[in-house]
């Protein structure tokens, strides 16, 4: 298999470097629809995939990429699609099919300003809430999102294998700068970062329950064809698959997709945080905000405020508890967001007492700039 | 066309069994006579005939009375979201090109949602075999209009008569350029076979279409009667195409064509796909 | 009054055929022609409707009994038509 | 079986039913009409201003009928909680539907059920009569064996009229079946008083 | 016009009495897509529709039916869709259209249970944050939840007014086993609940800006053809709907939209609650739940355990400040959702300090009856 | 097509003017000498002929360079969601029937993500006219392949060439069931401007498919050169459809038709709905 | 190099033709025949490129200018075409 | 004008990168290739490995081209805001876009400019070439024009050597115009040269 990428220095966009991680992970079929500000990574897999005797189709809608790529990842296949808000709305049906059915595969949601059609070339981060709870029903939902074009790549990584690990689709989260921006990156090296895949069962096809309730809750996965003949369905399901109406079946279905996610919460969650030790003011960012609100506060060290950075890289599962662990000594906390304040209500939930929550936002499709953050710093500290 | 077989082109009933997930799903949801269950049996008999693998056999569906088909079958089974079958089965069959990939689906699902999945499928040509089980109404919800319900039919929404014209889903398949396209009844069994077989060898996109009764809703709200009463009416109404060719339109007046409808070749995506991944990875 | 449908079980015209025998087996002629899985079976009576020959005739609950199995020719149109996989043959 | 449904003191039993909520449920397999009998049941109720009704019942695979049972709660109070916790009565016309809903029959509540299909019946404390055969023998159609129940449901429980049960079969009947219907009812009533004096 | 229903005491389904109080509001168009267990709602107003004159069409999806709404709403008719997950899964890139373009319209969404298809005919309140966040951007958004069949009457009026009053869409978030309960009630006569409409402009077309800025934030809304013509888009635009990259015009645009509901909370909000002024635990819970809670909590009150209900009416804007209020005194509230726990979260967001936060959840499609709650009562009292 | 007019039957081209909203949309966002425009000139001018009132003229368009059309008009516009157009303007036409409701859509919108709300409109035969403006490609997101992207054809999505087949919009829509069907290009703009009248006239479901150059990206990934070029290439290869038909078939190797294609006579669904509520009313 | 499309400005067969009179109307002979709306044109050439009687030339910046405005037959041909509504006549 | 960048020492040129960011821009209208300027200018760039690169650009109506400017920042040290805050650069090839963007330069910063487009030039302290006449004249296709600014702006900038500049352009050309944009783009290096020399 020839290597996807020479291991120099490379300039590369953000998107370009999800579509690159997706080779690197192993993804091979990509089902998706064109929208702006995702529609490189397709057309980058569309050139790729091939190449690597992977599959790439661009189906008629989002709809139909979402179904697609659960559909190939139940024959076997590392798959993802990309899109932007509109079609992130459109795929949440079959996103939730694919929570309940337990398919891994990765959704990359390169977020754009403003609500419905909105500012397609803009900048946006008011996708945060739906990415956790877009689609009816319960799940529980595991979100990344990268701030820099290396990021993009190993993020993607990161998202093909807590999907293939928990079995489950993953949400990446970027947005319109960091998906168009190109960086000088190091491509990773073959073997640099780890690659995981499902796990396949061992068990004699007669013995296989596609959905078994297994001690670490995730359930060996054949592939459709590989000889263990299951059924899949989106109905409330037993552990062969089967429809089922039986309360206690019901109930141990929902909890395994629930569990089987938040007990490995300290697995999942990542993390980046800068100078929180001593803060007396953290300011908590994602993606390209998170780079804003850095140089922020670093302009405030300079003017001796002791400002912190929170910024967190998993954003769902919530990393409640870290958070608040940087937020131990902080007086304030400051949320900034290019939305109308998303995150910050799960700040608000989990802040120490003493810790108060203030929120900067901005929502035109512009970024918010270091200057703005410490100015804003300068007001609430 | 059902007449006495032959005995050797005769398949044994008993080997329908053989591919019945019988310990966990049956009795079936289906009402009596409900000719789900009718197309259910042609669709393995003709796996059978064509001695497919249960391994590499996957029934795809979406939502309705007629998708819920493949749970009672033992090969690989994926029941979707509605509307979305043929969408999740193209994925499948890009993925996995050796599978034999099978879309059962209703007139609810695979032409009013699933329409435009539908349709693209037509136009991709991937090597999937679509069984449309038409009965003329959303079965599942409790009867209301589906767009194959004929102008002036009642359904529960439609309790003054539907002003919507239906579909001719084969003329819709045509259009959006099918490669094969054939049509049965539950009556009909033994052609709807014959049919079967033929999409499932036919290497492109193929539609069969099996007309089938919803007494409970359709035949109801319509007044047509029982099961027997609507196979019935199939058996008088359905007219071969082969035999129509040569019939004066005053006979073919009120009657539908059933067998074989159209049949073209075009390059398989598929295929053609692979073709491409020799080419650059020479 | 019933808000739902009555599984249709309207009666043909063969009930005024003459019954001849009602089960072969009982009169000692050897395996009837077909096996009826009947907990299956929902009397929907397409069964006994489309039989050519007559072979059928409702019991109590409209499951098809084998009234005539004489008479059966292996035709398949029973097993073929039937929804629910309650009729197989005995015979090769 | 409570007081109120079996007391053969009329007084007593408007009393008991004034003072709370009466719990009722019609089964059987899908056809036998027990969600419209229900529905009867809970509308003639409705014509007493007294009473407050709420019905609910339990639905197979999508709405694709198969329906197998049908609830009313009926009390002289606001009705919080709208399903069904203990059922005073139960009406089972099939077999299975007995057996799987008695368990949540109160003690001491009424069960009634149709003595030709319900051949295990769990208590003595019932009544069974022949609902079907009798609509098909007595009416001419099987299909009113629930409105036969249902006047057996009225008399024995004496929660509604007589006049405001007629009204309800009188409104809802399909046209031209009247006369059948009010023929099963008027059965159901006299069976019931004949069995209360045995 | 002849009156939607006699005035006398009547049984009445849940979803029926949507269709009488729709029709009730002067809703003359739904376009739908059936799907359990919110089929009869459309059932109910294909039959009745024509016969007041408005028009009944059944769409090829549910993202067809989100759009022809919104079409008949533009063109002057107050219209209506229903619809349960799945479905409601669908619309979410069209809701978001109606926000941002402002078109007032009502979806109905029965919730049934379990995540993807789920459990079509049994009960959930797993759409709960979804009704919020389900679009991709950023929305206020009004949702209001019955619990009873003249609640579901007079709740879906008031969807109907919030709808005209605020031009947004609103989502009345029902569930199975009120859908399909009957109850016999008294239909509101005539003239009886109060009726809003929307606002029609007064100005010269030449002068009239489709989204304007008012002082209340609420623009009169001219319909397709009244000889107004104005352009809509989904895009960001200004106050004559033109679109717009200004980031004042975007800010302004968003702002409207935020605000426009946020200022009138005390108008939308409708809280229904018992005993709690001296409440030492107070109960919280919304739709077919309130009804099982209300009767655990007079349980309670039996047992002298000084218990409360607080039933929220209007979901979202979450009604934060009136249920701190009545939490002023309580040193515990127990929160019970058919869900794996959504509006608790809103809950611990605003919950004072004194206040405990509990919740009990079921989410196996069935409900939680008064015993259950009862008991959990006693267990965290 | 393109001749010289007899100048009575010639609309001043000033006319156009005066139905479009100069003050604050222009110039448009299209590259020079995209044929949206051309097209948008032919929908003005019909209307003009038609003698509609600018109020009661509702153009509906979803996401795309074409549909950005309707902003660029001064009527009632509506631009909606990517592929949704047809679903909202039937939406429009049925609240309000006597407005005059023109869809104004591209190939992908039209057929990739918005082609079941196409062909159920064909079916259901609401009185609308769509005009799909048809440049075989994605302009707006930047050159990807589209439903009606030829076999082989370049796309930045298919840069090994296309595996898919194409749609012809003209058969879908006769499949699905639609009343009038045209095609013209943006190089024959008086037969487009008679298609458009037409359509307009017609009671019921009518679709103008008119043939635009996208040189920008189909032209440039294609080799197929500038706009000048690409409309030369429509001008030597369309061939109006009633000349055609008394051609012998080798005349019409590598053509494609143009001119009206179908129309038939189908009971319109507002017109329908009418007659139900004075049935019911009285 | 330059990544984008360059606005189409093939040279037709046409410039071999004599150029006759540049402008009518400072010639004397009274109005043009056609207004130009020159600051919406996108210089795309397609009137150049199709007016049949060779009325126009190129500016500087592609943009159409009335070379031979006495041969205008207002055939239409021009403004039909042209995108963005640059020309119109000045003849009824 | 940064010290940076119009300081005639090449070694205080150096010293100034490796202290901080140095912020370039090069706008224009869709077509003459600023954005791919920018691109191969920070793709140059990070052949040093002493440099962070990052290259943003804005676009028009979705991604239908159209895009008026490309940003690039290079730093020593990490990048932490992506976009560009104070222009050391600023490169126009439009009046429009110089009116548009000027205010962007820092006090000091660095305007050049295409002489025979750009006639408003608000600063004395610019530099101003007719690239694309000279592109269409001297090299015979216009649109080399953004590879002679590349050279004047390598050359004036100093942040890259006139080889990883060469090197990317041999990469990136299309085949069969290597040869011509070599040749701009040492037109571009001498243009520079010479001016700075005056
Ligand atoms: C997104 C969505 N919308 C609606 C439904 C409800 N629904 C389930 S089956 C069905 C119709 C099925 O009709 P058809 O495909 O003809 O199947 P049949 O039951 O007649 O066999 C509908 C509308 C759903 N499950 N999901
Ligand atoms: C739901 C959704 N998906 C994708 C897009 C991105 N998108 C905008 S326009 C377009 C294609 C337009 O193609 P066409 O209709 O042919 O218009 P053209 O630009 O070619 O005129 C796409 C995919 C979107 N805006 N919304
Ligand atoms: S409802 Fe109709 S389609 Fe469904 S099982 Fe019954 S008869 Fe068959
Ligand atoms: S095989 Fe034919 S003849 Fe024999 S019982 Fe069946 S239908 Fe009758
Ligand atoms: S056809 Fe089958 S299900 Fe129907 S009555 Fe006969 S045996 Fe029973
Ligand atoms: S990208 Fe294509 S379709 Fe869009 S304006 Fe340019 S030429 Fe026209
Ligand atoms: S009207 Fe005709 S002849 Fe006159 S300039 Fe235009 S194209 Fe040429
Ligand atoms: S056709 Fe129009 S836009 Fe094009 S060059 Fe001529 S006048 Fe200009
Ligand atoms: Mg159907
Ligand atoms: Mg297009």
């Amino acid at each position: 298999m020839p290597s996807s990428n020479t291991s120099a220095r490379v300039l590369m966009q953000g998107n370009e470097a999800c579509a690159h991680g997706a080779i690197y992970s192993g993804c091979r079929f990509f089902g998706g629809y064109p929208i702006t500000p995702s529609t490189e990574i397709a057309e980058g897999m569309a050139r790729m995939l091939p190449k690597y005797g992977g599959r790439f189709i661009q189906m008629e809608d989002e709809i139909g990429s979402m179904a697609a790529i659960i559909g190939a990842s139940a024959a076997g296949l590392k798959s993802m699609t990309a899109t932007s808000g509109p079609g992130y709305s459109l795929m949440q049906e079959n996103i939730g099919y694919a929570y309940m059915t337990e398919v891994p595969c990765v959704i990359v949601n390169v977020q754009r300003g403003g609500p419905s059609t909105g500012l397609p070339t803009k900048i946006g981060q008011a996708d945060t809430m739906q990415a956790r709870w877009g689609p009816h029903g319960d799940y529980n939902a595991i979100v990344v999102a990268p701030a820099s074009v290396r990021e993009c790549f190993e993020q993607t990584v990161k998202a093909f294998n807590f999907s293939e690990r928990f079995r489950t689709p993953v949400t990446l989260l970027g947005d319109e700068v960091l998906g168009h921006m190109r960086e000088v990156i190091t491509v990773p090296e073959e073997g640099e970062l780890e690659v995981i895949s499902r796990e396949k069962p061992d068990v004699p096809s007669e013995w296989y329950h596609h959905f078994e309730v297994t001690p670490n809750l995730v359930s060996p996965m054949a592939a459709v064809g590989d000889g263990y003949r299951y059924h899949m369905t989106g109905l409330t399901h037993d552990s062969e698959g089967f429809p089922t109406a039986k309360i206690s079946e019901i109930k141990r279905k929902l909890d395994k997709l629930y569990y089987k996610i938040s007990r490995f919460y300290d697995e999942i969650v990542q993390i980046d945080t800068e100078m929180t030790e001593d803060a007396s003011i953290c300011v908590l960012a994602y993606g390209t905000t998170a780079r804003a609100a850095r140089q922020a506060v670093h302009m405030a060290r300079e003017k001796r405020i002791r400002a912190g950075l929170i910024r967190p890289i998993t954003i769902w599962p919530f990393a409640d508890e870290h958070i608040r662990e940087h937020l131990a000594h902080a007086k304030k906390v400051l949320v900034v967001e290019l939305n109308m304040g998303q995150l910050v209500n799960e700040v608000r939930r989990i802040a120490p007492r003493h810790c108060k929550v203030e929120q900067l936002n901005r929502y035109d499709g512009e970024v918010l700039n270091p200057v703005d953050i410490f100015k804003k710093i300068l007001e609430v500290k | 066309m059902v007449e006495a077989t032959k005995p050797e082109d005769k398949q044994t009933s008993d080997v329908t069994h053989q591919y019945l997930r019988t310990k966990k799903n049956f009795p079936n949801v289906w009402c009596p006579g409900c000719g789900i269950g009718t197309v259910m049996g042609s669709i393995i008999r003709s796996i059978d005939k064509l001695g497919y693998k249960k391994n590499e056999v996957v029934l795809v569906s979406g939502i309705g009375c007629s998708s819920r088909l493949p749970v009672y079958c033992d090969f690989n089974t994926l029941h979707t979201t509605h509307g979305r079958s043929i969408a999740f089965a193209s994925g499948v069959k890009v993925a996995k090109p050796n599978l034999k990939v099978i879309v059962v689906t209703g007139d609810g699902d695979c032409l009013a949602i699933g329409g435009n999945h539908f349709i693209h499928a037509c136009r991709r040509n991937i090597d999937l075999t679509v069984i449309l089980i038409n009965n003329q109404i959303y079965g599942m919800t409790g009867g209301q209009c589906s767009p194959a319900t004929p102008n002036l039919a009642y359904a529960t929404t439609a309790p003054y008569g539907n002003l919507e014209h239906n579909f001719i889903p084969v003329d819709l398949a045509k259009g959006a350029g099918a490669s094969y396209i054939a049509r049965s009844t539950v009556y009909h069994v033994q052609q709807m076979d014959k049919m079967i077989v033929g999409a499932l060898q036919k290497k492109g996109f193929s539609l069969v279409e099996a007309i089938s009764n919803c007494h409970t809703y359709y035949g109801r709200l319509n007044k047509e009667g029982d099961a027997v009463a609507m196979l019935k009416w199939m058996k008088e109404h359905a007219m071969s195409a082969k035999v129509a060719k040569n019939l004066p339109p005053e006979k073919l007046e009120g009657k539908f064509l059933t067998g074989l409808l159209w049949d073209v070749e075009k390059p398989e995506f598929c295929e053609e796909y692979e073709k491409l991944i020799q080419r650059l990875q020479k | 009054m019933a808000e739902e449908k009555t599984a249709g079980k309207a009666k043909t015209e063969k009930e005024k055929k003459p019954r001849k025998i009602r089960y072969s087996f009982q009169e000692g002629k050897g395996l009837p022609p077909l096996n009826l899985y009947l907990h299956w079976c929902k009397a929907c009576n397409i069964c006994i409707a489309f039989c050519p020959q007559d072979v059928f005739e409702p019991d109590r609950d409209g499951k098809p009994m084998l009234a005539r199995p004489e008479e059966c020719t292996q035709c398949a149109i029973c097993w073929l038509h039937c929804p629910d996989f309650v009729i197989t043959s005995n015979y090769k | 079986m409570t007081t109120m449904t079996n007391s053969k003191n009329n007084k007593k039993k408007k009393k008991d039913a004034n003072d709370g909520r009466f719990e009722l449920r019609i089964s059987g397999s899908g056809g036998q009409g027990a969600i419209l009998a229900a529905i009867l049941f809970a509308q003639a109720s409705g014509k007493n201003p007294k009473y407050n009704v709420v019905q609910t019942q339990s639905y197979g695979p999508e709405a694709r009928g198969g329906a197998s049972r049908a609830d009313v709660v009926i009390s002289t109070n606001e009705i919080y909680y709208p399903k069904t916790m203990k059922l005073d009565l139960l009406m089972a016309f099939t077999q299975e539907a007995c057996d799987k809903y008695f368990i949540d029959l109160k003690p001491g509540g009424l069960l009634i059920v149709d003595s030709n299909l319900v051949t295990k019946v769990p208590t003595k404390n019932s009544y069974g009569f022949p609902f079907v055969r009798m609509a098909r023998e007595q009416i001419g159609i099987a299909m009113v064996a629930n409105v036969i129940a249902l006047g057996v449901i009225v008399e024995l429980t004496g929660l509604i009229s007589h006049e405001d049960m007629k009204a309800v079969i009188m409104e809802r009947a399909p046209k031209g079946t009247e006369e059948k219907n009010l023929k099963a009812l008027n059965l159901g009533f006299d069976l019931a008083k004949k069995t209360k004096r045995k």
